[in-house]
């Protein structure tokens, strides 16, 4: 935060390494000072390592209906099926091993939560940047049009868009497309956040000289938003991202809940609760308990670190 | 102020005709109605006729006017379903809902704005960083798991509550009520804590971070130097001009609570328009879905409304810009 | 004698920061006597404000007081429990911070805050406070008291809004006020007023005043001793005379040297200005819109509203020299500016730029894109914080087409770098690793770097230091003779005005009410505004 | 005694002649009555009609003689009249239950209490169509201005839909649908032994944790609609016990048949599954018994055939199916057929619609997969899931099918016969064999039972023989109640409280 006052010492050191910057940055210290933020970075990049390493690291591969054997199902953890095939956190009740539906099921999981945030980012933030810059009647109606997204519950979008999918598309191609959909469901009921953000951060920089300048050389407008405005409307996007993440993966969860998510035989950690569930009462725990946790731990450390870039990126907290 | 109202008035007639507009398209295709309408024992010229008696052969635009004119006048058909007129249903499901919305939203505002001054008044305490931490558990498991583990816990393991529906219900003629009876308040607490969850989680986040920001106001400080006691700047400074911003966004938050039942309806098999709604997706009974949107777009509008009057009532900047000088 | 107010001894004020303790003030005494104004002055960041703080300590955490000795009549209050602290704020110890617009709370009446402050400190009930209240507005200077009370600050202009804060701060007649740049928000002309009632007020009731500013025209007139301080530390303490005509330390002779004065007749250039005119403004006019939106206008039957910010304003600027356009705020300095740099089209009215109109599309556009460039007010705004230094100073060149290869930008832009006294190296840095005073000089390498005739300044120095001012004006005069340049420059500060410009400009509510030759206007103006204007600059000549 | 009733879906209408649905007639049966009625072992038995035969020297003509000194709820009395007005308004147009009277041309009262019924030719097996086929009050109905039934669609709120007068045991009398119905005792019922439940509270309670909750927590006394992995756990807790036996409902798949190639399937010049080797390879891969130790929990009957052994033309030579899996032998018939790779193809399923219907399909998948069969699933709301199959929009689909009249014919009809006019609804495969169908359409009016029977034997035979159909098993229904209560499943899944008996 504070301005050099030395007029001059910025000139004459040399530059350090680019990593070393980062590394001593305000952001990573703050990082490093915060033992929760680096637990909840360690969970999140295990998590993630773990889905992507998913095919080399699972014990089998759950995603591939032949390799299963319905014998093996419900088995408990950390014990041999009748089958004599092993599971370290059980077998659900297609004999599938948790632990490898757990991995495979973030993968999915990642995947739409990701792409589904990336997307609503895409929207969200090119009405924004319209919406900021230009402003007058495109302003009011890109925003009323956000007004209306936010005040639907996105569940109940999504739910809409699913419906629509599954009447447009034809039904041989349903499946294959679901997770598609899913995504462009996802996204759809969330880019308003990012829309009214960058709307207002825009507002701001819109206003500010460089920008002028940049007009005064005659940039054209869709440069000057892109290079220039973009960003340095970036910060708060990335805190609402990191959040909105977090929101996509547990939103996942609950359309698969309420019946319309990716398929069975590729279950996220949404599906996986969602069929665990149906066994809460009668012992087989497993099922539903792994996956559970693993969207929990998954959605906390997301939030974590979205509350902690938060905090680290507001210059009035430093 | 009266201007100002007529303008969102207006406003709102178009947001509806838009909610209407995309919900009547969105249900076209979320199935075909017919094939639930109709039994196993049906033949396909029965399809055929059924189709051209509910007037699914028409156009487009003939159905969706239909619908509109319907609409304005209260009129949204029979439920196919159920076979009996939508407004009744959706009248009759009504009460639940609203007091299920209504006494989440309590609890979500109400703990959630003293959580969120707790938490922001003493920013480095221990307690803080456990309520923090504890909120995002809180969001971080979906709503169904939370209430699928509350009714375990406490309708089944230590059947202290009831695990589903309203309990004993009071008729005062137009409303059934069930905060009159104990039953109907005991029923109530479980699906009020699991729709109130997320809310809470979200306003006291918003609330603590709207107020650690105005805190940091000039306004504040210079409150300081003028020696006003500690109660004053936090809950007559602060805290008033905290309201401004968590109003808006608290408003639009408490529209979808009632949305967000569905959910929890389903959960608890809760009497209300949510589980109404799931019901009726799931046989395609397009007149009880159109209804179900186009009331929960009314809510919009209406909380919207209420949210602008308030904001109106608390800023009084406003009051220059909503009689008359622009923006 | 009496007891000083206020006393302070040895005041060390530290900030633990990330890389290593930071030493904000150092080692500072100084008291001040009952009805005595004490000037604090310094550059930004001199540890003024620290100072202020830490007397009402309100030093934000993680600063603190980390030495010496803060004496209250005598009564040591430095070391107080926060409780006890609390009570003597506004009671005995008033301050007003810089900002009007945001001391004061939105969502309350300035009775509202009055009387909540008054019943805070003294035993009044609610009619008696409000009584009072209304008493203190109108000896704040604020017209009709009692009608205007019940207002939101919003509805007040700044100067009457800083007057609420000075009123705020005197509700409970406290012994010792703070002041912290009361007035550098605000016009001259309100300013000239604010200093008034500061006076007056100080006067009437014997209290204290430590009157912190950089502007050291405002110590001028108002304080009756003042101290330097610099980096913490106190250069030099004395009386206002001595100091300003005196000055004993060569931190405070250079301050004093770099403060241009309106009385200042230095020439300006070496090379005269041609006598051909390289703009012309013709009968420029410009209206903002701000009437209500169609259906309210349908409704209400409110009126359509516009702001004529700039009316048939005609000027021409001489080939090479330097026109200054002066006004208080909101005269239509700026909206003139930015018509002529292409920023927003003129209502009526034409710009020519050798006689060339520059709104019109084509090559009047190309021309203007090319050869007319802007220097701005902010320095922190006025470069994209996300670019690296030499992409900022090679964009108009890239815009423009004028280099052709990633080599020549570079070398055109390390070139420009040090046309404007800075080391090439510089460029793989960013804006936020400068200070205000080099962004400055950023930004004026980038209006260089098309290669432009003439460019126009809005404000290119309020946002700096005096010392700081002095070295930007001058590179600018430099590269005037260097390139022949031909500048507008747009400032409030008449002095800076005095001292760049050859003709001037005085816009007031939109028109241009007086022009000509810089020193016949300003020895001898013609119009009442004009005077007006300058006889309410403070000036450190006006010091016996 | 009160029983508080819980199942996942509500009765869709009080009106008895407006859905066809299994829901909504369970809960009929308590307030109408039918002429005839079924067992819990699917017998044919006495209800308001004492007795029935065919008319001598007529065989279109069904003669039934009623009960008589029964009384409607509202007092009346039922007489040849109200059988007459009844059949009429459930053969009318707008009645859903117009298909199980296609064939009746008129319906006479001969005396007050005898009724006949003709044909449009001899239908021996009319009566077991009569099962869901509910008695009004002919002058009540007409009063209330509720003649006519109400269709879907329609703008009119009819009187029969929320008000009822029926003859049966218990009278309505409080309903909130979809959460909760009051139904209290008739006390003019004529049976002679009074039901021991007096009082029936229903209450739907749609998501399946919930409704167990409800149970384990003691806030409601029987349900019905137990999901198969929760009856152990059911079963063991203190004061509940669980009741099951089987329901009159085969699962099977179904395939499209014919030259042009699948929509879902890289093989794209034919269709493999018309080759009858393909259909016999997956018939024996599928292992049935793994299903119903692991699917099931041992909660259904495998099965060979696809039809429940309740039907008349069952046997258990036809019911004969692999003990394990032969993926060997499948994989070698697939080569045999030129598919030694396999194909892929999509596999429709319904999710929420027959006992764990999904992962019955899932486990399918599987068990395709290992002879190489790459089926992607899909599963989809059977609102969405029917569509598919009646508009020929699947090539490989789980169903399941009841057979209210507990004879092989309305499989036939249905499932075998070629899709035209009223036949083949749920053949949307294409399977056509004409000879078939002419056996198929004889069977309607072959009065000699014994060579209707053998026609039967002879068409089941073919269509074992062509596999057309990939039978699972029969489906096994659960209920839950509390310890003391006694109530026996019901093969068409319609309890009747009043068959309820308490203690041990
Ligand atoms: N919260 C803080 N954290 C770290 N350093 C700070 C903080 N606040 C102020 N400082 C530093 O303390 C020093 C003194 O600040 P102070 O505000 O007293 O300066 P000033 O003389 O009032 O300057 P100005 O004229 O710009 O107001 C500055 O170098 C500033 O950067
Ligand atoms: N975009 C705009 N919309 C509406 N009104 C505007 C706009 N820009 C300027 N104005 C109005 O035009 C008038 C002149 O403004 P301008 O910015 O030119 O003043 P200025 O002389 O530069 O003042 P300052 O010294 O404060 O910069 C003011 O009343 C201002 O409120
Ligand atoms: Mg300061
Ligand atoms: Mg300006």
């Amino acid at each position: 935060m504070s301005t050099p006052q030395n007029p001059a010492t910025p000139v004459a050191t040399k530059p350090p390494s680019r990593l070393y910057r980062m590394w001593d940055s305000d952001v990573f210290f703050s990082f490093r000072r915060s033992p929760v933020t680096i637990v909840a970075a360690t969970v999140a990049f295990v998590l993630v390592l773990a889905a992507i390493l998913a095919p080399w690291i699972a014990p089998y591969n759950p995603f591939d209906p032949a390799s299963l054997n319905l014998m093996d199902g419900f088995t408990a953890p950390n014990s041999n099926s009748m089958m004599g095939n092993y599971f370290l956190l059980g077998s659900d009740h297609q004999g599938r091993d948790v632990l490898s539906t757990i991995l495979y099921g973030s993968r999915v999981s990642l995947f739409v939560g990701v792409s589904a945030t990336l997307f609503a980012m895409a929207i969200g933030i090119s009405l924004g940047l319209t919406a900021g810059y230009v402003g007058g009647t495109t302003d009011s109606i890109i925003m009323r049009v956000a007004d209306i997204q936010l005040s639907f519950p996105a569940i109940l979008i999504a739910l809409l868009i699913f419906g629509i999918a599954r009447g447009i598309i034809p039904p041989s191609q349903q499946e294959g497309m679901a997770i598609w959909v899913l995504i462009v469901a996802i996204g759809l009921s969330n880019w308003a956040q990012f829309a009214r953000t960058v709307r207002g951060a825009t507002m701001v920089e819109r206003q500010k000289d460089y920008v002028s300048a940049a007009r005064i050389m005659g940039v054209h407008p869709l440069v000057i938003l892109v290079r220039h405005v973009l960003p340095n409307v970036m910060a708060p996007v990335l805190v609402i991202a990191t959040i909105g993440l977090a929101l996509a993966i547990i939103e996942e969860a609950t359309l698969s809940f309420l019946g319309v998510g990716v398929p069975p035989t590729q279950p996220s950690l949404g599906t996986l609760i969602r069929i665990g569930q149906q066994f809460l009462f009668s012992g087989e725990w497993w099922i539903l308990f792994f996956p559970a946790i693993t969207l929990v731990l998954l959605a906390l450390a997301v939030n974590l670190l979205g509350d902690w870039l938060r905090d680290a990126l507001n210059p009035r907290l430093r | 102020m009266l201007a100002f109202i007529l303008r969102r008035l207006a406003q709102s007639i178009v947001v509806m005709l838009v909610v209407a507009l995309i919900s009547f398209m969105l249900f076209r295709y979320v199935g075909d109605p017919v094939a639930s309408l109709l039994g196993q024992d049906s033949r396909l010229e029965d399809f055929e006729a059924l189709r051209e008696r509910l007037g699914l052969n028409d156009p487009f635009y003939v159905q969706f006017f239909r619908f509109i004119t319907d609409a304005v006048q209260g009129e949204f058909g029979i439920s196919y379903r159920l076979q009996q007129p939508v407004s009744e249903l959706i009248m009759s499901r009504l009460p639940a809902t609203i007091e299920l919305a209504f006494t989440s939203a309590l609890i979500a505002l109400v703990v959630g704005v003293t959580l969120g001054v707790f938490t922001a008044l003493r920013p480095k305490s221990l307690s803080t960083a456990i309520i923090m931490t504890l909120s995002l558990v809180g969001v971080s498991l979906p709503t169904f798991l939370i209430g699928i583990g509350l009714i375990y816990i406490f309708a089944v393991e230590l059947q202290w509550l009831p695990s589903f529906g309203r309990g004993q219900v009071v008729d005062l003629g137009w409303w059934r009520t069930g905060l009159l009876t104990e039953s109907g308040l005991r029923s109530l607490i479980l699906p009020a804590i699991t729709l109130s969850l997320f809310q809470l989680t979200l306003i006291m986040r918003l609330v603590r971070a709207e107020m650690l920001e105005v805190l940091r106001q000039d306004y504040i400080r210079f409150a300081r130097a003028r020696g006003l006691s500690k109660r004053a700047i936090n809950f007559g400074h602060a805290l008033k001009n905290t309201m401004v911003p968590v109003i808006t966004i608290t408003g639009l938050q408490l529209g979808s609570v009632i949305a967000f039942a569905i959910v929890t309806e389903t959960v608890f098999q809760w009497p209300g328009v949510g589980s109404l709604f799931i019901n009726s997706v799931q046989v395609v009974d397009v007149p009880v879905m159109a209804a179900y949107l186009m009331f929960i777009a009314f809510v919009f509008v209406v909380i919207n409304l209420i949210v602008d009057i308030l904001y109106y009532a608390v800023d009084p900047r406003l009051r220059v810009h909503a009689s008359g000088s622009g923006k | 004698m009496t007891e000083p107010i206020i006393s302070v001894r040895n005041l060390v004020v530290e900030f633990p920061l990330r890389r290593g303790l930071f030493t904000a003030v150092n080692d500072v005494s100084f008291d001040i006597m009952p009805g005595e104004i004490l000037g604090v002055v310094g550059e930004s960041g001199a540890g003024k404000s620290m100072t202020g703080a830490a007397i009402i300590g309100l030093i934000e955490p993680p600063g603190h007081i980390a030495g010496g000795e803060i004496y209250l009549s005598g009564k040591r209050i430095d070391n107080l429990p926060p409780e006890e602290m609390a009570k003597l704020r506004g009671k005995r110890i008033g301050m007003v911070f810089q900002d009007p617009l945001t001391s004061l709370n939105p969502l309350y009446t300035v009775g509202q805050q009055l009387v909540e402050t008054i019943r805070r400190h003294l035993p009044m009930n609610e009619a008696q406070a409000r009584q009072r209240a209304i008493e203190l507005l109108g000896e704040a200077g604020i017209p009709s008291p009692e009608t205007r009370i019940d207002s939101y600050p919003h509805q007040f202009s700044g100067g009457m809004r800083q007057r609420v804060v000075i009123a705020l701060a005197l509700s409970a007649e406290p012994d010792l006020i703070i002041a912290d740049e009361p007035t550098s928000a605000l016009d001259v002309s309100v300013q000239a007023q604010i200093i008034k009632v500061l006076k007056q007020l100080c006067e009437s009731r014997g209290a204290a005043v430590m009157l912190v500013t950089h502007d050291m025209g405002v110590i001028a007139e108002t304080a009756t001793r003042m101290i330097v301080m610099n980096k913490g530390k106190i250069v030099e303490t004395g009386s206002v005379g001595d100091i300003i005509k005196r000055p004993k330390e060569e931190y405070t002779i250079g301050l004093i040297d770099s403060i241009p004065s309106i009385r200042d007749e230095t020439r300006r250039h070496e090379v005269a200005p041609a006598a051909t005119q390289l703009v012309k403004v013709e009968n420029l006019t410009r209206d903002f819109d701000l009437s209500p939106s169609f259906f309210d206008r349908l409704v209400k039957g409110s009126k359509r509203s516009v702001v004529k910010a700039v009316q048939d304003v005609s000027f021409g600027i001489r080939k090479g020299s330097t026109y200054g356009l002066v006004g208080e705020s909101g005269s239509g300095k700026s909206t003139c500016a930015r018509m002529l740099v292409g920023l927003i089209p003129p209502t009526s009215g034409r710009v020519l730029l050798e006689d060339e109109d520059i709104w019109e599309s084509g090559s009047g556009t190309q021309k203007r894109r090319q050869r007319v460039q802007m220097i701005f007010q902010d320095p922190y705004a006025s470069l994209n914080p996300r670019w690296r230094v030499g992409d900022i100073i090679a964009e108009p060149m890239r815009a423009l087409k004028l280099v052709s290869g990633k080599r020549e930008a570079e070398d055109r832009v390390a070139d420009l770098l040090e046309k404007v006294r800075l080391d090439p190296i510089v460029m793989r840095k960013f804006p936020h690793e400068f200070s205000g005073g080099q962004r400055q000089r950023i930004a004026i390498a980038r209006a260089l770097s098309s290669q432009p005739e003439f460019i126009v300044c809005d404000e290119p120095t309020s946002a700096l230091d005096v010392s700081v001012q002095a070295q930007v004006l001058d590179l600018m005069r430099g590269l005037q003779d260097e390139f022949g340049l031909t500048y507008l420059l747009i400032s409030h500060n008449l002095a800076v005005v005095r001292q760049m410009a050859d003709d001037v400009g005085v816009m007031h509510g939109g028109v241009l009410v007086e022009q000509g030759p810089v020193d016949e206007i300003f020895d001898a103006p013609k119009v009442e505004y004009t005077r007006m204007l300058l006889n309410s600059v403070p000036d450190i000549s006006k010091v016996e | 005694e009160t029983v508080r009733w819980a199942r996942a879906s509500d009765a869709l209408t009080l009106d008895p002649h407006s859905q066809n649905q299994g829901v909504t007639h369970t809960f009929a049966h308590h307030i109408y009555e039918t002429l005839v009625d079924r067992d819990v072992e699917g017998n044919l038995i006495p209800r308001l009609a004492t007795e029935w035969a065919v008319k001598e020297g007529d065989p279109t003509v069904w003669v039934f003689t009623l009960r008589q000194g029964v009384k409607f709820h509202d007092g009346a009395d039922f007489t040849a009249e109200d059988v007459v007005f009844s059949l009429d308004r459930a053969r009318s147009d707008k009645s859903n239950m117009k298909q199980l009277h296609a064939g009746v041309q008129s319906v006479t009262a001969v005396d007050d209490h005898t009724v006949e019924v003709k044909m449009s030719g001899p239908s021996p097996l009319y009566p077991n169509n009569l099962t869901n086929t509910f008695m009004m009050d002919k002058t009540w109905t007409e009063a209330n201005n509720a003649v006519e039934v109400q269709e879907a669609g329609s703008t009119d709120d009819n009187f029969a839909v929320r008000n009822t007068n029926g003859t049966g045991p218990y009278m309505l009398e409080s309903r909130d649908p979809d959460v909760r119905s009051v139904l209290k005792l008739n006390e003019n019922h004529w049976a002679e032994t009074k039901p021991a439940v007096t009082e029936i509270i229903y209450l739907p309670i749609a998501d399946n944790a919930t409704r167990v909750a409800a149970l384990l927590s003691g806030e409601v006394d029987l349900v019905q609609d137990v999901p198969v992995q929760d009856i152990e756990r059911l079963g063991s807790s203190d004061g509940i016990k669980v009741t099951t036996g089987p329901e009159n409902r085969v699962i099977y798949f179904g395939y499209r048949f014919g030259d042009a190639p699948l929509k879902s399937s890289n093989i794209t010049d034919k269709n493999p599954i018309n080759d009858p080797k393909v259909r016999e390879a997956m018939h024996l891969a599928i292992d049935r018994n793994a299903i119903q130790q692991v699917v099931m929990r041992g909660q259904s009957v495998p099965t060979g055939v696809a039809t429940p052994p309740f039907v008349n033309g069952w046997t258990p030579e036809l019911n004969e199916y692999p003990e394990k899996a032969d993926v060997e032998g499948a994989k070698a018939l697939l080569a045999e057929a030129g598919y030694p790779d396999g194909f892929t193809i999509t596999l429709d399923t319904p999710n929420n619609r027959y006992v764990n219907d999904e992962a019955i399909s899932q486990a399918v998948v599987g068990m395709l997969g290992q002879i190489g069969i790459k089926a992607t699933l899909a599963s989809r709301p059977i609102t969405q899931h029917s569509p598919l199959i009646q508009n020929s929009e699947t090539d490989f689909y789980l169903l399941g099918w009841g057979v209210p009249t507990f004879d092989s014919a309305y499989i036939f009809n249905d499932l075998i016969h070629t899709q035209a006019g009223h036949y083949g609804a749920y053949n949307p495969s294409g399977y056509t064999n004409p000879e078939l169908d002419a056996k198929i359409e004889s069977l309607e009016t072959e009065v000699d039972l014994d060579k209707r029977n053998a026609t039967i034997a002879e068409i089941w035979a073919k269509v074992q023989e062509d596999r057309v159909l990939l039978p699972i098993h029969n489906q096994v229904l659960a209920y839950a109640m509390k310890d003391g209560m006694n109530l026996d499943v019901h093969p068409e899944n319609q309890p009747r409280l009043y068959n309820v008996t308490f203690g041990e």
